[in-house]
């Protein structure tokens, strides 16, 4: 029984067992284990060499892990916390996710860029933003959010696998809430699908991370109104995997999506524009956002205020059930 | 090449004797008061976040003669550019311990500077507050003010591209700035030879051509007389106070895992309060029990103060103010969504 | 008779004529009067004091000017192409937009920060993206865009008297293509509204910069089809101007979004969104976007197969007058 | 401290003449060909843009010998990260002239290392391939290989936070990268006064504590022995050839603008070819006329090159090959989309 932040802790021991080529690069990995613990005892078991403690230096940790990708190498990053990605957004944008196409296939940029993201913890300011969409909108990077600990294993340990550059972001706030049986042996889940996990009739919700269990409870209050919902764990925000949300929007024909970041321009307004645009005609009533408001991730104190809730997710559905 | 005017056991060295000689005797005793006050608001916040009354908290123990000093040399005109950990900068520099709890509350209020003063709201993501202080350096400049601008960092900011394009852009247009280095020895876990690969923060400044001090910054003296004599050139320099953090890197962090007792051990024999305060008492300037009854007064304020702050209630609306000049229609629209959302205070119903 | 880039010129020269606080910083715009002329005369006639050549250091530049702004100043930034506003992106993201928000209104953030942006050109790498996403996804910014000299200066003199910080996007296509009486004088346009440039009843086409012109130019295509299009340039990204969208699409039914960022999550899914949720029910057909790929914008040779083509445009119309 | 090998005469120095007696004929006619082809490739390039056969090219002239001079002090087996104006060193180093013209005419193939080279594709964004070179210098470390990897910049480089990460990085982990920094005077139109507050570019080194070296960029001999010697030690070094470009920044710029005409001409009597050109002559290693000869035979290839490329069409399905490791199955029907697009030729039809 692991919690999720233990078992991608797991997940790399095994990649760094199974694949010499795999290092891992970042601020308190080594020693430290991690601010949130995510390596710990990785350097003890693999050494310096392979665990490195970085300076206090984002764009040339990611800068630098571009060029040892390069060389054949697997790196595998972490940025203290998704806010802290920004000094390295120029490495990311303009290289990481383009040396591949601009090499013409030549010079690898396989790398696993881990980030904690998102609120919940009374976490310090700056501690709590969800940025995903400034990387969904980057072709070339892949996005992946698990939702609980065995997801978060199996996808790392995909992401690590993959011959892509993967942003792999980690609700910080499930990091500690769930304890699940994770295997200790090697296994991959597939890095470009969403999963159904629930089923229902009524609506689809869609959501991703840390929204997964409020989207459960949200549905388990709505079934007491005789309401069933499928509900959408995107896990791969980049590609989004259209399928399996079309087939459930026009299932149900009522759609709420729910994230963390602010409204305007997340990755949410694009899963309702392909909506909008291919099953249009199955809808029954209007596509919904439950999204944080368009204005900066607050001070811990009013968090609760800015972010998604069950509440405002049960009233969006009742909005769309009782539409006309 | 290391300043120091005040030894650890208490003794003035030659140069620090000329600078004592200098002082005012309110000057010395507030020096004495910031040093006692900021420790017991540090502590009592390490104990309020262990009560879950405030978040997690950066102490500052350890480093409150490289806060105090510096603070104490500026002006209220001076730009104050903190980064988290400045809480002693803070209180000596005339912000309210209300505003300090607030902000460690989670509660934005805490942010707000006084009228007239320009005390910019602690810096979290690392270095990114020199460029903001090497710009109102300029602006000091351009409107041939008086003032300077300082910008307090880590060690670990050393590592950061805005260190180097703050200190450069400071040396080439030449502008009153003072980069104060808290080097205590650490980026969280990892030490600073680990970090640089000169073996001191100062001598970074040469690729930069400005001015440099380094300056034991468990010293009170020898900082404050520092700052004080950068500030009176009104030129760009790169001030390093060697100093430590006896406690943790936050109060979500265990420093034991990554610091050996020995070295802590070391450091609290170099304690920055027990220094000063033998001083003043050596010196007559107080006994210990003016020292306990002012002590005494300082705690009666504080917790007086946090009561106050646990009182108050923060207001959704305020997540909207301030985005803009003006909250615009748009906005006013989710203002409202959150007005009705009564709900507001659990993320879980 | 004024082009694009001497408009934005004559706009910069009387805002530093009114307001002795303005200043001017970037890489090149002194002496040499910006790589594209955008800041021509201007050294001349004001000086190295308020006309700035700075050092290469774009996160520098940012930083420095939002301490001037907080003290006091209104700095204009000049970035040289929008691909090299990455390195100075944590300033904007982390600082310049929420500066004001984290000292409750004390510190003011105003500040203009222009960049020639798009394609259509044949320049060399990078210096060809649009990346307005990543900055509309950002509150506490506003993103402006103009399309022709007049309202260029306008816009811009609007963005140069607001109090928030403003990134100010040149589609450096038109830089030069079209000469237009512009009033020497001081005058502002509302930095909030979109325009409706072309009216119609079939279709809305949506669209800002370089795209209005290729737009204009599908509506007379489409006229000799007897179809008749609202053209509508958005001017204001963020904020984005509903009222005036949601009414064309209300009256139009069909409505085509235009943009040369690449598709997912553009800002053409942030409009397709916000429709889908309000007028759902006046749509006669899905929403379409025209959007570049999602892939890096490519080098020269292939430009014109990435980004959006009145051919294109004229499809996706077609399509949607003729669905179902 | 400036290394100097040649005279802007064609004299050698004393250090200079050691250093010619170590090479082997085959070397000294090597640097005359690559500083001929180069210039030459160049001035074509500079016309073919006028002509409108490729794109805005950034052009070489002056920089020869710093661009020749140390790319022939690599090996096949070296990482070589340039900036967009190393065509001198894409040359030297075994770049087909055909890919260097594909890349100016916005072809993507241009970019395409040939196998088994580690020669990185140009990179725009300034300083940002320096943190690649430390990277790739790593990965030579990590797996005992037996070469360096280079960056290639500017002066205007130095600016930029990423300089100052990368140097820290390679220095701390002490990795086999050399920074060769190409001081041609002016970023664009502002000249290195205005960037930097040192006069040197090496006396930025100091704050990384690594070796470096500053040489007459304009003298191939002392170029290439600097690089040679910086190579052989496996060290992060940082390498100043203080040179000029006696052109423009690019075929879109005007450099009358910002530098004066008589600094032109100073460096144009530094010429790289000339003092080059006069010690071989002087040496007998070659007379004119064989000279001449060569140059012939490289104008013709060139030109046939030119000719090839603009035969050539780019393939509109390129946009999406490479994006990913392979097109998924989403971006196949944007590529179908694209492919259906028959008059991709032009945006406004
Ligand atoms: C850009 C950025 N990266 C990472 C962090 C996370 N972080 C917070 S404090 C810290 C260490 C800072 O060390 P130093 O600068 O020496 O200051 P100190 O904490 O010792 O006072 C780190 C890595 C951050 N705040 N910002
Ligand atoms: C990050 C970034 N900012 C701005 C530019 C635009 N730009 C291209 S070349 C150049 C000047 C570079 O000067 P230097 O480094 O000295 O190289 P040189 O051109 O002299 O070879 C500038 C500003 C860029 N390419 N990248
Ligand atoms: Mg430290
Ligand atoms: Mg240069």
């Amino acid at each position: 029984m692991l919690t999720m932040v233990q078992s991608i802790a797991d997940a790399q021991r095994v990649a760094l067992e199974i694949d010499k080529n795999v290092l891992l690069l970042g601020e308190d990995i080594g020693k430290n284990g991690g601010v949130f613990r995510a390596t710990e005892g990785l350097w003890e078991q693999f050494g310096s060499e392979r665990v490195i403690d970085t300076p206090l230096s984002e764009a040339g940790i990611v800068g630098s892990a571009l060029g040892l990708a390069m060389g054949g190498f697997k790196p595998i990053i972490e940025i203290q916390f998704l806010s802290f990605i920004t000094p390295a957004f120029e490495q990311i944008v303009s290289h990481v996710a383009r040396m591949r196409l601009r090499s013409q296939g030549v010079f690898s940029t396989s790398m696993v860029i881990r980030a904690p993201y998102g609120g919940g913890i009374g976490a310090p300011e700056l501690h709590s933003d969800s940025t995903e969409a400034y990387f969904v909108h980057t072709p070339g990077l892949r996005v992946v959010v698990p939702s609980s600990p065995y997801t978060a294993k199996g996808l790392l340990l995909g992401a690590v696998a993959s011959p892509d550059p993967v942003l792999f972001l980690e609700p910080l706030r499930l990091y500690r809430t769930q304890k699940e049986e994770v295997p200790s042996d090697y296994y991959t889940l597939s890095i470009d699908k969403a999963t159904v996990v629930s089923q229902g009739e009524d609506v689809t919700l869609i959501g991703w991370g840390a929204m997964i269990p409020l989207l459960l409870e949200a549905s388990r209050l709505l079934m007491e109104q005789d309401i069933t919902a499928d509900v959408i764990d995107l896990q791969s925000l980049s590609p989004i995997d259209e399928e399996t949300l079309f087939a459930s929007a026009k299932k149900t024909g009522r759609v709420v999506i729910v994230h963390e970041a602010p409204r305007t321009c997340g990755v949410g307004a694009e899963i309702a524009a392909r909506l909008s645009e291919e099953v249009i005609d199955s809808l029954e009533a209007p596509i919904k956002r439950v999204a944080g408001y368009d204005v900066p991730y607050p001070l811990f104190a009013l968090e609760h205020a800015y972010l998604p809730s069950v509440k405002k997710v049960v009233q969006a559905v009742m909005e769309l059930v009782y539409f006309q | 090449m290391l300043i120091n005017h005040l030894l650890p056991c208490g003794t003035l060295t030659d140069a620090g004797s000329s600078f004592w000689r200098t002082l005012s005797i309110n000057e010395k005793l507030d020096l004495l008061f910031f040093l006692r006050s900021v420790r017991m608001l540090d502590r009592r916040m390490v104990l309020w976040q262990r009560q879950g009354k405030i978040g997690t908290y950066a102490p500052v123990e350890g480093q409150e003669a490289a806060q105090v000093g510096s603070a104490y040399a500026l002006d209220k005109k001076d730009w104050v550019f903190p980064s988290y950990r400045e809480q002693g900068v803070a209180f000596t520099f005339g912000i309210s311990t209300t505003s300090i709890i607030q902000y460690w509350s989670g509660r934005i209020e805490g942010c707000k500077p006084p009228i007239g003063y320009r005390y910019v709201p602690p810096t979290v993501p690392i270095a990114t507050q020199l460029p903001h202080a090497v710009g109102a350096a300029w602006s000091i400049k351009k409107k041939k003010e008086t003032g300077i601008a300082i910008a307090y960092f880590g060690d670990g900011a050393t590592s950061e591209g805005d260190f180097h394009e703050a200190l450069n852009f400071a040396s080439i247009f030449d502008l009153p700035v003072l980069f104060f280095c808290q080097n205590n020895g650490y980026a969280i876990s990892v030490p600073f030879a680990e970090q640089s690969a000169t073996k001191t923060v100062v001598e970074k400044a040469s690729a930069y051509g400005i001015n440099a001090y380094q300056v034991d910054g468990n010293d009170v003296l020898a900082v404050y007389h520092v700052v004080k004599t950068a500030k009176s050139k009104r030129k760009p320099a790169l001030i390093e106070a060697v100093t430590y953090r006896t406690g943790a890197h936050t109060t979500a962090d265990d420093a034991s895992r990554y610091r050996p007792e020995g070295e802590v051990r070391i450091w609290l024999n170099r304690d920055p309060l027990y220094r000063y305060e033998q001083l003043c008492l050596k010196e007559g300037l107080l006994d210990e029990d003016q020292i306990e009854k002012q002590d005494q007064q300082v705690a009666k304020e504080l917790d007086r103060t946090m009561r106050e702050v646990e009182k108050s209630h923060p207001n959704p609306s305020s997540l909207f103010t301030h985005v803009y000049h003006q909250i615009p229609d748009w906005l006013k629209k989710q203002q409202e969504e959150a007005a009705n959302d009564v709900n507001h205070g659990s993320i879980h119903c």
